[in-house]
């Protein structure tokens, strides 16, 4: 049984200029101590989704079933216990941590809201013991955010996350806003702790390199929309919507040797207020035909464990 | 070009090279450091200090009673012994001015500190529930603020009469508005930042998010416009002084004094231009202040 | 050349700033303020005319002849040809109107005395007015705003007691009509070019009053010369205006006198005549009057000024000397060796003198805290015995109520003027007598047992007689009082620098 | 851009609701009797319980509110205790004088302020920036009345140049709009010191000189408008200020306007006039908060095609 | 390479910020030179002084905090730097005035350079643009600045440069904000392109923007540069965006150059270790091992560098020698600097 069953998830925010479909009919599975990569355009809906998964947002419909229970209509209290099992790690490690709160401040948060240590001493220990676990040095403790580079910041995030001892967590980016150098210290530090607690990771980035290194399976999506779904490998050599496509070409490689082909996409990211019942790709792909225009694709399988939502998956 | 060398670079050693590495100081702390070397801020404060050592020991330092009369030298220019000179009852206006430090000083710093807790909690609540308590928040603070402040002051000293206390609740009433707003404002933009989520993530209950996260990281802008309510606050006693809604003689408050004076302005114009100053300095002192703080604790100013 | 024929008039508007906007131009309602009297003096005018240095009433008012019939009836004789603005000329019945409408709508304090149903009417000319009561200063009275001529038919047309208009048009017999009220800004009056008395023509072609309500912004329009005349400025800045060259300083002593009454019926500590001497002790009237008025008014002992002619002659005042050590054994014999707090009341205009009797108070162990009113207010305040102390300006003790305070009359309010609630049958029977004996002599004589009494039990702390202080331009001349502290516009002239 | 005048508009009538609300609210739990405000210290019990009965006092406070509503909704805003006389057509004589006062303060205020503000901005730190940022501090620091009585001493009195009080002619307005104007101009003048110092740190006002722009144009052109915007958004809070600062300086210039119109009316406990006037003032706050809202818009373009709705056809044609 | 064919000259170029914390080394000692028609990438970590050099560059340091400590920059031969040394004290007022007016003489030829020669691009295309102005306008603006043609004129060019970055020119007349972050950026190099300078300073200009628009751009301005044949200062951190458009590459660490050469030298001959690491660090798209290799630590304080090579700290070649003085900028091969003793060596014998 999968750790977490997402089944038609919708997040619609109404906006003045109307109903804004963040996340729509979103349906995966997510295996326990796997990573699935979230990929995709900056406001497809990536953040949303992995907000409503953890019931930061509440879901306009859909189920969210967690260790074989349904949390959505969950009450708020017996949801807190959930809460703990289920965590997330933000984009910005600049904005993401009170600026007026220590580093061991910040880290005992967590435990102090649920009352998880038993006196000052055990908080200490269980602090100091998450700080080890994250590669923060102890002396460190009594600084503030300010003082610390991007990357140690991360690592508060992660210890924060980390303190309720959870099994899920959303990684919102959690490498975009780091230098490369840095990067891979985190990236490393994440793969780590996986391995060690067995964690379920939904990994969300635009970054392509990343997600490919620390994915199982990726999902594509398209505004609120997953396009496409299928294990790393299988993705990279094979992908087959043609956004997929694109984004793949479009990544720029660090390398003089391996120059390949573009596919240059027209046009930008239409807005997702309010969008017509057909593919929403049609608008900017090169391969849009009269039924792309006028009905919306399935999600279908295209075998080998491999989703695509196109009307000409596997013709072009 | 050859290498050059400023005068920042001479007054910097080496050896103060590192410094910075010190650990363990809170963004307060920091804010605190560089207002320290804000030499506006600094002066406001020094100035605000001063006037409050004065408001505490006005007795020792005024050399007459602020009601003591003498018939025989009235309205006489500054001297040495009345180095303020004297009012048209021979009062001594430098030893009322110590004297009123006790009054504009204290309604003012308590009438903020009011509309702070009301028009904060106010505010603080508004920007952190959003949506309908906003709404219903903000279109009372809508109402109050389309009369005037001023005006909400004598009319609320009409109904409640003259007074300390009702002096005090009728410029709180004028200050909570803004109070209102700006708090809203400040904690509107802290609302947005990513820590909130994160709490949230976490489970922390609406409360405590208030309480520990938006209120401390506001405080600071929240600050800044508050020292310059103060300042406003302070005019608006003086103005209610004039217009005879004030402190009732003789109580020496600096408006009540200089709408005393004002009769006499073309013969004895010591007697509006001390009070004024008076004034017009603590004003500035805190107007100052505020600058040099939101200097200080602003980044993007510097 | 002396301006009686028509060719010598000026052709020039003078603008008056005064204090207030009036609420209504029509006469006869309550006091409305010495500013306003001014401006309804130039439209209407009396009976007649109290004479500004006896304080007695003359007939060259709008009547020949006044005369005591009786104690209770009192002949008058209209002079004749005298015309309204609105042509119509003046009449014994117009008389009568006014006095059957002032009985009807009780809005005056002083139309209660008389009884309008007797009057006798004898001709378009003569009549007969009758008082429920011997009242000897009846005469006087008939000197004041409320029976100014108005024309019955105008003001009948507005509804007579009920009136609600602001103004009457054409109403007065006087030198000038108003031809423009823009309010909240000025108010115009024009000579009245049909005025009875062809010889005593107005000089000026008119009037503009302007409403500055700050004591010092109004004196400053004069000094500025935006205006040519501001009345009631203060009277302790006169210095400051004497002092300016550009403009003259004109004090003219109103026959008012100012005094601190003690309340002595509100079971306060007054109640005590120890605590009264206590603080005629302590109060340093001399001081009080050279800051209070610059010096310039007369001290008085008791309600009855010395520009009264019922004044005993007494002034104990002018050379009392402040006995601090005195008071406080006053004090202490009644049983305040640990000082008291009072309360005064106030309605603005008098700060000055009155921090300076806080202070002198103060000495003694007297906290006066002092409470600011409105007006109305304080008035109704005065009336429900509120308060322990406050300072009047009000007219000679000769017609006052403080004299009338334990007369017997059923007045309402009688606390109110000068009540402070003193009375034992002693002192009403002296007021009795001097308010209702016809004979002078007599009357003087109850007049100056009335003022010993008063000395002897310290029934208030009189102070000074009040003057009006006028800012003008320099060439202006002619500025007069009525007896009773209005000033007269009416005859202004340019000495021509 | 029509409907969002017309939504605005509409807005008013909550709040306006709500100041009849609070005006009469103030009246009723005001001490003291209107009655004996209106009638004589000698009136009878028996006329008191008339004039009671007349005015309406005994009716339930409902009642009261109720009347007064459709009153104040059918333009009577009660007659005067004072003058007898409809509050609405003495306010409305007196109005004209106040918006004279007010708004030419306020736009004299901004056309001078502004500028100044962006000359201290610009130059940063300098002789001139110091002495624009004193002066402003204590032009914001002197009372009011203060100023306005040492206007007149300097200019009406020692110099002779101005009229000292109101007389209706033009040059009468000098002192008194002066006198509001002063605190005003410090105020604005801070806040455009404060925006401009922000808006030349952005990212455009360098690509603007990284065209090789003249700084005078870098400022003017680039940085003045972006500037504008939030310093026209605070005009709503310096039109209290404003209206507030009216209210002395009409009483001693002798102005005829709503503010002195309102305090004598304070003084006298005439609460119809009290009523009235503030009503009145607060529906001219809100009018011309709509001014300033819909000049806002005009001003900063984010918001001009929100509500014009012109971009909608072009965006879809780019796609 | 002659004297002449050098477009910009930067030589020993050191600046430095001095805030009230201490004074940040934000640019030590760098020489480079474009030539014509060349694109060169400057790759470094935030805050290694890439945009400091690009602003030092164009004369728009933030003066203060911002001083220029020594250096020469030459633009087509003209230096632009003052020679006039700064004033030593507040009294010293001879010494300022001299300064400041030889300021306004070099701003006075900066004015005519900016936008003509060269044209810069900054890092955001969300904030780059005047919000309140049409962005149709914003590009006519600069055309009008250097060129002397009539407004009608200068619309309707700006109108061809909005068409030749692919956006209609009927969407002159509209404000930023109705425009797309790619959009935006393509507007920004529209004015950057409009007088056709000889040089286009980006600063990280597709870092804002998504993979598949940052695509576009990057393919429109190759497609430009060699239309008009301008030379480009590419700053980015991306080694990917490097690989795609760029002839030669330079990187920065802590505000000094430690290594520049070809794209092959780079890519494929990289000897500074700090470069290694960085192509180390990053997960390779054709590689699948499962642990990255970052370099370890951060990059020192730029407020309190050391006296010694400032990778000394996180370096995995570093010997003692090292410790002794900041490492020299040593030739390799022809064109491929390296600053690193070790890394000379090695050079050397291959
Ligand atoms: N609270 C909200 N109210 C209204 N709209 C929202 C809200 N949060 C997100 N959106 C909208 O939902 C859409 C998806 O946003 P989301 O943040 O999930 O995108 P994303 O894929 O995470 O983008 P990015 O890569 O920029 O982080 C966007 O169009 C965004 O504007
Ligand atoms: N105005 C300034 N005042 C003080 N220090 C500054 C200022 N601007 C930049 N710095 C400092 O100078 C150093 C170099 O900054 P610079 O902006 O040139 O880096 P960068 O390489 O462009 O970084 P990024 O990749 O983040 O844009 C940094 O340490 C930065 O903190
Ligand atoms: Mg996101
Ligand atoms: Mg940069």
């Amino acid at each position: 049984m999968p750790l977490l069953e997402i089944k038609n998830v919708k997040k619609y925010y109404s906006t003045p200029r109307g109903l804004l479909h963040a996340v729509d009919d979103v349906t995966m599975n997510i295996e326990k101590g796997k990573t699935i990569g979230i990929v995709g355009e900056s406001g497809c809906g990536k953040s949303t989704l992995g907000k409503t998964l953890i019931r930061m947002e509440d879901a306009t419909a859909g189920e969210i079933w967690f260790d074989g229970q349904e949390i959505t209509g969950m009450q708020h209290h017996e949801f807190r216990k959930m809460r703990m099992k289920m965590q997330m790690i933000f984009q910005d490690p600049y904005s993401s941590l009170d600026p007026r709160m220590s580093v061991y401040q910040l880290i005992a948060e967590p435990i102090q809201t649920y009352k998880l240590a038993q006196g000052k001493k055990d908080l200490e220990e269980k602090v100091f013991g998450l700080m080890e676990e994250v590669g923060l040095a102890k002396r460190l403790s009594n600084s503030y955010p300010h003082e610390l580079d991007g990357g140690r910041r991360q690592r508060i995030g992660i210890a924060r996350a980390l303190s309720l001892d959870p099994e899920f967590i959303v990684c919102d980016e959690p490498v975009s806003a780091l230098d490369v150098s840095i990067q891979a210290q985190i990236l490393n530090l994440l793969m780590d702790l996986q391995k060690d607690k067995d964690l379920t990771y939904m990994f969300i980035t635009h970054d392509m390199s990343v997600v490919k290194h620390i994915s199982d399976d990726i999902a594509v999506m398209y505004l609120g929309q997953v396009v496409e779904k299928a294990g790393f490998e299988e993705l990279f050599a094979r992908p087959l919507h043609p956004y997929s496509k694109a984004l793949f070409s479009a990544i720029p490689v660090p390398s003089i040797h391996n120059r390949r082909e573009r596919i240059l996409l027209k046009g930008e990211i239409t807005s997702p207020v309010n969008p017509k019942p057909c593919c929403r790709f049609a608008a900017r792909c090169p391969h849009a035909e009269d039924i792309c225009r006028q009905t919306e694709p399935k999600l279908r399988d295209m075998g080998n464990g491999h989703f695509c939502k196109c009307h000409r998956a596997g013709e072009v | 070009m050859s290498k050059i060398t400023t005068p920042a670079m001479v007054k910097l050693n080496k050896k103060t090279k590192g410094r910075h590495k010190e650990t363990g100081n809170t963004p307060m702390q920091e804010g605190l450091k560089r207002l320290r070397k804000n030499k506006t801020a600094m002066a406001g404060m020094i100035i605000i200090l001063f006037l409050i050592i004065i408001a505490i020991f006005a007795p020792l330092i005024a050399p007459y009673g602020y009601q003591e009369q003498s018939y025989t030298e009235v309205r006489l220019g500054p001297s040495l012994q009345h180095l303020f000179g004297t009012d048209h009852l021979g009062r001594d206006i430098f030893s009322r001015c110590v004297y009123g430090t006790r009054y504009s000083l204290p309604i003012g710093l308590i009438c903020t500190l009011l509309g702070l807790v009301i028009g904060g909690g106010l505010g603080l609540v508004a920007a952190y529930f959003g949506g309908r308590t906003d709404n219903i928040i903000m279109r009372i603070i809508d109402i109050i603020q389309a009369i005037p402040s001023i005006l909400l002051c004598i009319a609320l000293v009409a109904i409640l009469g003259n007074g300390m206390w009702q002096l005090v609740v009728a410029i709180t009433a004028g200050t909570i508005q803004g109070m209102t707003k700006n708090v809203r404002a400040a904690v509107f933009m802290v609302r947005n930042n990513e820590y909130v989520n994160s709490s949230k993530s976490i489970g922390v209950s609406d409360f405590q998010i208030m309480i520990r996260h938006l209120v401390p990281n506001a405080v600071g802008i929240i600050v800044i416009n508050a020292v310059g309510v103060v300042a406003t606050s302070i005019l608006t006693i003086s103005s209610l002084s004039y217009l005879g809604v004030g402190l009732v003689a003789p109580t020496p408050e600096w408006g009540a004094i200089l709408a005393e004076g004002k009769q006499y302005m073309a013969v004895a114009p010591h007697m509006v231009y001390f009070p004024g100053l008076m004034i017009a300095i603590t004003v500035v002192a805190f107007y100052l202040f505020g600058n040099g703080l939101r200097d200080a604790l602003d980044p993007r100013l510097k | 050349e002396e301006g009686t024929s028509g060719e010598s008039l000026s052709d020039e508007i003078l603008t008056v700033a005064i204090e207030a906007e009036p609420n209504t131009l029509v006469p006869d309602v309550t006091f409305l303020g010495n500013h306003i009297s001014a401006i309804l003096r130039l439209i209407y005018e009396p009976l007649v005319i109290q004479d500004v240095t006896t304080m007695e009433a003359t007939d060259n008012g709008l009547v020949t002849k006044v005369e005591n019939v009786d104690d209770t009836h009192i002949a008058i004789t209209l002079r004749e040809g005298v015309k309204f603005q609105s042509g119509k000329e003046f009449t014994t019945a117009d008389v009568q109107y006014q006095f059957e409408q002032g009985i009807r709508g009780g809005r005056s304090d002083f139309y209660y005395m008389w009884d309008p149903e007797n009057n006798e009417i004898i001709d378009d000319y003569n009549m007969v007015l009758a008082l429920h009561t011997p009242w000897a200063q009846a005469t006087e009275l008939l000197g004041f705003d409320v029976y100014l001529a108005v024309d019955s038919e105008v003001l009948g047309a507005a509804g007579g007691a009920d009136a609600t208009v602001q103004y009457l048009e054409n109403a007065g017999t006087g030198k000038y009509r108003m031809t423009e009220w823009v309010p909240g800004q000025y108010i115009m009056l024009e000579r009245n070019e049909d005025y009875w008395d062809k010889d005593n023509m107005g000089y000026y072609a008119g009037y503009k009053f302007v409403f500055i309500t700050d004591t010092s912004a109004r004196a400053m329009s004069v000094q500025s010369g935006d205006a040519d005349l501001a009345l009631n400025c203060a009277v302790s800045d006169y210095s400051v205006y004497d002092a300016d060259p550009s403009v003259q300083a004109m004090v003219l002593e109103s026959g008012n006198s100012s005094v601190l009454f003690l309340n002595s019926g509100n079971g306060g500590p007054f109640a005590d005549e120890r605590v009264r001497e206590a603080v005629y002790w302590l109060l340093d009237i001399k001081s009080i009057k050279e800051v209070g008025i610059s010096g310039l008014g007369k001290y008085v002992d008791t309600t009855i000024s010395p520009l009264c002619p019922m004044w005993d002659g007494i002034a104990q005042n002018e050379t009392k000397e402040v006995d601090v050590e005195k008071a406080k054994a006053l004090l202490a014999e009644a049983g305040y060796e640990d000082g008291m707090t009072v309360k005064a009341r106030i309605n603005n205009s008098v700060t000055a003198v009155l921090s300076m009797i806080q202070e002198q108070l103060r000495v003694g162990g007297i906290e006066m805290e002092i409470e600011v009113a409105e007006t109305q207010v304080h008035f109704a305040a005065l009336a429900e015995g509120d308060y322990d102390l406050y300072i009047s300006t009000q007219q000679c003790g000769y017609y006052s109520e403080a004299v009338r305070t334990t007369d017997g009359y059923t007045y309402s309010f009688s606390d109110v003027f000068g009540g402070c609630g003193y009375s034992n049958e002693e002192y009403a029977e002296i007021c009795q007598r001097a308010l209702t004996t016809y004979d002078v002599t007599e009357r003087k004589e109850a007049y100056a047992q009335l003022q010993q009494h008063f000395r002897d039990h310290y029934v208030s702390v009189a102070l000074y007689t009040t003057v009006n202080l006028e800012v003008a331009r320099k060439d202006l001349e002619n500025i007069n009082l009525y007896g009773i502290g209005i000033v007269d516009l009416s005859n202004l002239r340019s000495t021509g620098e | 851009m029509v409907k969002y005048i017309i939504k605005r508009i509409l807005y008013i009538i909550p709040v306006m609701f709500g100041i009849i609300v609070m005006v009469f609210i103030m009246k009723a739990v005001t001490p003291g009797d209107p009655v004996l405000e209106l009638l004589p210290l000698t009136a009878t019990e028996e006329s008191k319980e008339n004039l009671r009965e007349e005015l309406g006092l005994n009716d339930p406070i409902i009642v009261q509110f109720g009347k007064y509503v459709v009153g104040v909704l059918h333009g009577d805003l009660g007659t005067s205790y004072k003058t007898k006389q409809p509050v609405l057509s003495e306010v409305a004589e007196r109005l004209p004088n106040t918006i004279i006062l007010a708004v030419w303060a306020l736009f004299i205020a901004q056309i001078i302020a502004t500028p100044l503000g962006i000359w201290a901005a610009v130059k940063q730190n300098s002789a001139v920036d110091n002495i624009i940022v004193v002066f402003t501090m204590f032009g914001a620091s002197v009372p009011n009345f203060w100023l306005a009585l040492m206007l007149i001493q300097w200019f009406a009195i020692n110099l002779g140049w101005l009229p000292s009080m109101y007389n209706g002619s033009l040059i009468s307005w000098i002192l008194p709009i002066s006198a509001i104007l002063v605190g005003s101009i410090a105020h604005t003048a801070r806040a455009a010191r404060t925006n401009m110092l922000e808006v030349i740190r952005q990212d455009y006002i360098m690509t603007a000189r990284a065209k090789g722009q003249k700084e005078g144009t870098v400022i003017f052109k680039h940085a003045f408008r972006n500037t504008l915007i939030p310093v026209i958004a605070s005009i709503g809070s310096a039109l209290g200020s404003l209206l507030g600062g009216s209210l002395i300086v009409e009483q001693i210039f002798a102005v005829p306007g709503v503010g002195k119109y309102i305090s004598d009316a304070v003084s006298a406990r005439n609460y119809p006039a009290l009523q009235g006037g503030i009503i009145v003032i607060a529906l001219l706050c809100c009018i011309i908060n709509i001014i300033v809202d819909v000049l806002y818009t005009v001003v900063d373009p984010r918001l001009k095609t929100t509500f014009m709705k012109s971009s909608k056809k072009r965006v879809k044609e780019a796609v | 390479m002659a004297e002449n064919s050098k477009l910009l000259e930067v030589k020993n170029l050191t600046v430095h910020y001095e805030t009230d914390e201490g004074i940040v080394e934000a640019v030590n000692d760098i020489s480079f030179h474009i030539a014509p028609g060349e694109i060169l990438g400057v790759v470094g970590e935030t805050g290694a002084g890439k945009t400091t050099i690009a602003r030092s560059i164009m004369g728009l340091l933030p003066k203060p905090p911002a001083h220029v400590i020594s250096g020469s920059i030459q633009i087509e031969g003209q230096e632009m730097l003052s020679d006039k040394p700064e004033s030593k004290g507040f009294f010293d007022f001879a010494q300022k005035r001299a300064r400041s007016a030889d300021e306004r003489r070099l701003e006075r030829i900066y004015r005519e350079i900016r936008g003509k020669k060269i044209s810069m691009m900054f890092q955001d295309p969300m904030t780059a643009l005047n919000p309140v102005l049409y962005v149709g306008d914003q590009i006519a603006e600069v055309i009008k600045i250097h060129e002397n043609v009539s407004e009608a004129q200068a619309r309707e060019r700006a109108g061809e440069m909005l068409e030749l970055v692919g956006i209609p020119a009927d969407r002159y007349k509209e404000y930023p904000h109705q425009f797309s972050g790619g959009m935006k950026q393509r507007v920004v190099i529209a004015i950057a392109l409009a007088c056709h300078p000889n040089l286009i300073i980006a600063d990280e200009p597709t870092t804002a923007l998504d993979v598949t628009i940052q695509a576009q751009i990057l393919e429109m301005l190759r497609d430009l540069q060699k239309k008009f044949g301008t030379a480009i200062m590419l700053i980015t951190h991306d080694f990917g965006v490097v690989a795609e458009i760029c002839d030669r590459c330079m990187v920065i660490y802590a505000g000094e150059k430690v290594e520049e050469g070809t794209l092959e030298d780079i890519f494929d001959n990289r000897v500074h270790p700090y470069t290694v690491g960085l192509f180390d660090s990053m997960p390779d798209m054709y590689d699948n091992s499962l642990r990255l290799k970052p370099i370890k630590g951060l990059m020192p304080n730029p407020m309190d560098l050391p006296s010694y090579c400032s990778f000394y700290d996180r370096c995995s070649v570093r010997c003692d020698a090292c410790k002794d003085g900041a490492p020299v900028l040593r030739e390799i091969n022809r064109g491929h600097f390296a600053a690193c003793s070790a890394a000379a060596g090695r050079g050397e014998v291959e």
